[in-house]
């Protein structure tokens, strides 16, 4: 597929935002629809679109395949350990015992953001690796 | 720290199985260490769960019907017991084999932590979920080879249990629609009045959860994907699929079906049972027939595999004391002699080189410890005797009688007769001269060389499990003690 | 032939499914749970989004067992195709 | 048809196409379709007439208690439920990949004909 300059240009100016759009959808989860698999989801299709217009070896060198596997595992072992910060003082397994702050902003719902930041994470890194996968099963992009 | 052991017992082989993938050192050290500290941690429970208590752990700190909690009772406490050993078990058969790597103690740790983790929640959605898991991990272990064989049966095992799994969805769905929680204790509560006002959705959850478990139980007209998952995955695994992993959705089909369906609704209890009974008969004599035709040995162990959950289903289906018990303790049994079964196997098939009957002739003499051992074994499946499997083949036929149906109990005897037969088939070939020096065919399973310090971890799985067997057979009493706090479980909501 | 056999099963089964599972149509009969989680949801969370109050708190467990799920569906992927073509 | 009977009418649709389908990509096809109808199934109980979002407003002032709200619960589940749903089809594509790749072939009749 010859990667034609149309693609190239436009999709260099939509990666930031794209970013950004994920990064909303994350951090707004407990405000507004959206959370931790829908932020992650919009970073993954920001890394595809890359893998798209650039090609497989251009993304490879700046989201390399083992960073992002390193990552994916980090992800859920900190997932694990936020529940067991509930162990440690004294609350069952994954309870949420950050102070919950003021409604509607964002520091409002204790363990839920670093929740939704770790899923979020999760499941950028772990779609970038199923694509990667494919994409080099195939060798074609 | 002690009072949050029952979701250490899940969480803590999960975290080993991820940093295993991280760090990819002191693989075999961390997996054995972490399942030992489930294990211990499980039979701190051993005293308080004997008493006859239960344990509840609420999740997130929230109450029973918001929340998620685990339960730790007699029934949970005997399955979880019995998959923790028997993945120690396979564990340490896997360890001398080189071709198992990181991957492969990741998918096993996984598979055994969300094995315990399906049969502690009480909660059926996370039911779901984890009995997900456990099949996904299940997949990848099939196909963990990847010939080509392997992959098809895997890709079969796949399509069948996922259908099965979204059959479970639809009941846990209707379940919820009724009752508005997902809780298994407080569905159960509500059911009298949801009965009274909306029976067929009531049964038809019942049929709905009955035909999951029965496609993940292999009950006979579902059974589709056993006999090539369980015989071409690598020996280790097959072992704890056929010893432990058809076992989680009997019982999961126990805890709904004696949780939560068995109020003092007696429509629906003996509609429940009469199926167990006449589908626990037609796998018995299925898994027996099919049985005797097969050429290969690991397909053989697999559809015994079928005739003796047919067993265990009828013990079930008669719905009175030494029934369950008997099911229980053949739930036991089975599990033990089947994993040593396939172990045996895993060594016959490097060994000879060949999965065909017919070419392992000969083996006998060559390690007769190892053939001497299937003969054992073989002798426990069957129900002779000084083996426990008579004596829970015995208790069931008890019950049988008890019951008032007698023919099962012929039925029984009929189909441990064609156990024989296909058993003693096998042994016969063992112990008889080779008729041509069996051709090195290249065998699927692991090349000689790649197996270090053979006779100890691969030999001393087989001998802790038939000696826990003859213990068992000899002593029944040990078994049964651990069995008899489980069934008064059972029987609390019927006799209520 | 074998076309019709499925067919004709399938009608029956939907007949059969569709006949019992149609609860009078809306939610669940006894609503305390639900009214539980649309009032004290926001006290006990702090989360204005209910649903992610749900998944995040009251039941984050289903969450970390299914994020495992999604790991693992990655480790299949990634397991089965590295294999060579 | 309430919604309810449509996903279990596509339930079906799905269970035929997972049976009777000869190619192995056509299966995965009915299996999505037998795990969206699941989808729809459990979102249509949590269904209320005219029920708003469950999200309540950002400042305690506006009193919320007069809103009917749809239930939330049924959609937290399956957000899980389509999580698991993708993994599986990600799976049984991989396998379905490798599989060509050995056989060279997708049909379900030369598959498994031994």
């Amino acid at each position: 597929m010859k990667n034609s300059r149309i693609i190239r240009t436009l999709a260099q100016k939509l990666l930031p935002f794209i970013f950004l759009f994920g990064f909303y959808l994350t951090f707004h989860g407990h405000l507004s629809p959206g959370g931790g698999f829908q932020g992650g989801v919009v970073i993954a299709t920001a890394i595809i679109l890359l893998t798209l217009s650039y090609g497989i070896k251009e993304t490879e060198n700046r989201f390399k395949e083992k960073h992002l596997s390193v990552l994916e595992k980090l992800a859920i072992l900190a997932f694990i350990f936020l529940g067991l910060l509930g162990i440690f003082f004294g609350y069952p397994f994954l309870k949420n015992f950050l102070p919950l702050g003021q409604r509607g902003c964002i520091a409002s719902a204790g363990l839920m953001i670093p929740l939704n930041l770790v899923i979020s994470i999760k499941v950028a890194a772990g779609m970038t690796g199923i694509f990667y996968a494919l994409v080099k099963y195939r060798g074609e992009i | 720290m002690l009072n949050h052991l029952p979701i250490l017992i899940i969480i803590f082989p999960l975290s080993i199985a991820f940093i295993i993938l991280l760090f990819k050192k002191y693989i075999i050290a961390l997996s054995t260490f972490s399942i030992l500290f489930s294990l211990a941690s499980l039979l701190k429970f051993a005293p308080s769960v004997y008493k006859g208590q239960i344990i509840s752990y609420h999740l997130g700190g929230w109450p029973a019907p918001l929340g998620i909690s685990l339960l730790i009772d007699s029934l949970s406490f005997f399955f979880a017991l019995t998959v923790l050993l028997i993945g120690m078990m396979v564990i340490i058969y896997s360890i001398p084999d080189k071709k198992y790597n990181h991957n492969y103690y990741f998918l096993l740790l996984i598979l055994l932590s969300s094995m315990v983790g399906t049969i502690f929640t009480a909660d059926i959605f996370n039911m779901y979920i984890l009995y997900d898991l456990v099949a996904i991990a299940t997949y990848l272990l099939i196909a963990y080879y990847q010939h080509g064989v392997a992959l098809k049966a895997s890709f079969n095992y796949l399509l069948m249990s996922a259908v099965g799994l979204s059959l479970f969805l639809l009941g846990v769905g209707s379940l919820y629609a009724m009752s508005g929680t997902l809780h298994i204790a407080s569905i159960s509560e509500q059911l009298p009045e949801i009965f009274a006002h909306n029976p067929q959705i009531i049964i038809m959850s019942l049929v709905l959860v009955i035909t999951s478990m029965g496609i993940k139980m292999a009950m006979v007209p579902l059974h589709g994907w056993l006999p090539d998952a369980h015989s071409l995955a690598p020996s280790p695994v097959s072992a704890i699929l056929s010893g432990v992993v058809v076992k989680v959705g009997l019982y999961c089909l126990i805890r709904l079906i004696f949780g939560l369906f068995s109020t003092e609704k007696i429509l629906v209890n003996i509609a429940s049972h009469y199926i167990l009974m006449v589908f626990g008969a037609i796998t018995l004599l299925f898994g027996a027939m099919m049985a005797l035709t097969q050429t290969d040995l690991k397909r053989m162990l697999a559809y015994s595999t079928i005739n003796q959950i047919g067993l265990i289903l009828i013990g079930l289906g008669f719905n009175i004391y030494s029934g369950f018990e008997g099911a229980l303790f053949h739930v036991l049994n089975h599990a033990l002699l089947k994993s040593a079964l396939f172990f045996c196997a895993g060594i016959i098939i490097i060994k000879t080189g060949s999965k065909k009957i017919k070419e392992l002739a000969g083996f006998g003499k060559k390690n007769p410890v190892v053939a001497f051992c299937f003969v054992i074994l073989s002798l426990g499946i069957i129900g002779i005797p000084p083996m426990n499997g008579f004596v829970s083949k015995f208790l069931i036929c008890l019950a049988a009688i008890e019951a008032g149906y007698s023919i099962l109990a012929l039925v029984i005897i009929f189909a441990s007769l064609i156990t024989a037969a296909y058993y003693f088939r096998v042994i016969q070939i063992f112990y008889s001269e080779p008729i041509q020096p069996n051709s090195n065919l290249p065998n699927i399973d692991v090349a000689e060389n790649s197996l270090f310090w053979d006779k100890y971890f691969r030999l001393w799985p087989i001998y802790i499990l038939t000696g826990f067997s003859l213990m068992l057979g000899i002593l029944p009493s040990l078994g049964l003690s651990l069995i008899r706090p489980a069934v008064k479980i059972l029987l609390l909501n019927i006799i209520k | 032939m074998k076309k019709y056999y499925y067919i004709v099963l399938l009608i029956i089964m939907t007949i059969l499914i569709i006949g019992s599972i149609s609860p009078e149509y809306g939610n669940p009969r006894n609503m305390d749970y639900i009214n539980y989680y649309l009032e004290h949801g926001v006290q006990d969370t702090g989360a204005i989004n209910l649903v992610a109050s749900i998944y995040l708190d009251y039941r984050a467990y289903d969450t970390l067992i299914e994020t495992v799920v999604l790991f693992m569906a990655v480790i299949g992927v990634t397991f089965i195709l590295s294999k060579g073509k | 048809m309430t919604p309810i009977n449509i996903s279990l009418l596509l339930f079906m649709i799905g269970l035929y196409g997972v049976i009777s389908k000869n190619n192995l990509i056509k299966k995965i096809i009915g299996l999505a379709i037998i795990n969206a109808s699941v989808v729809l199934f459990f979102i249509a109980i949590g269904y209320r007439e005219s029920g708003l979002a469950p999200i309540m407003s950002r400042s305690e002032a506006v009193d919320s208690a007069n809103k009917i709200f749809v239930n939330p619960i049924p959609q937290a589940l399956m957000l899980t439920a389509i999580v698991v749903s993708i993994s599986l089809t990600a799976v049984a594509l991989a396998l379905v990949v490798k599989i060509y790749s050995k056989y060279k072939t997708l049909d379900v009749q030369k598959l498994y004909e031994e």
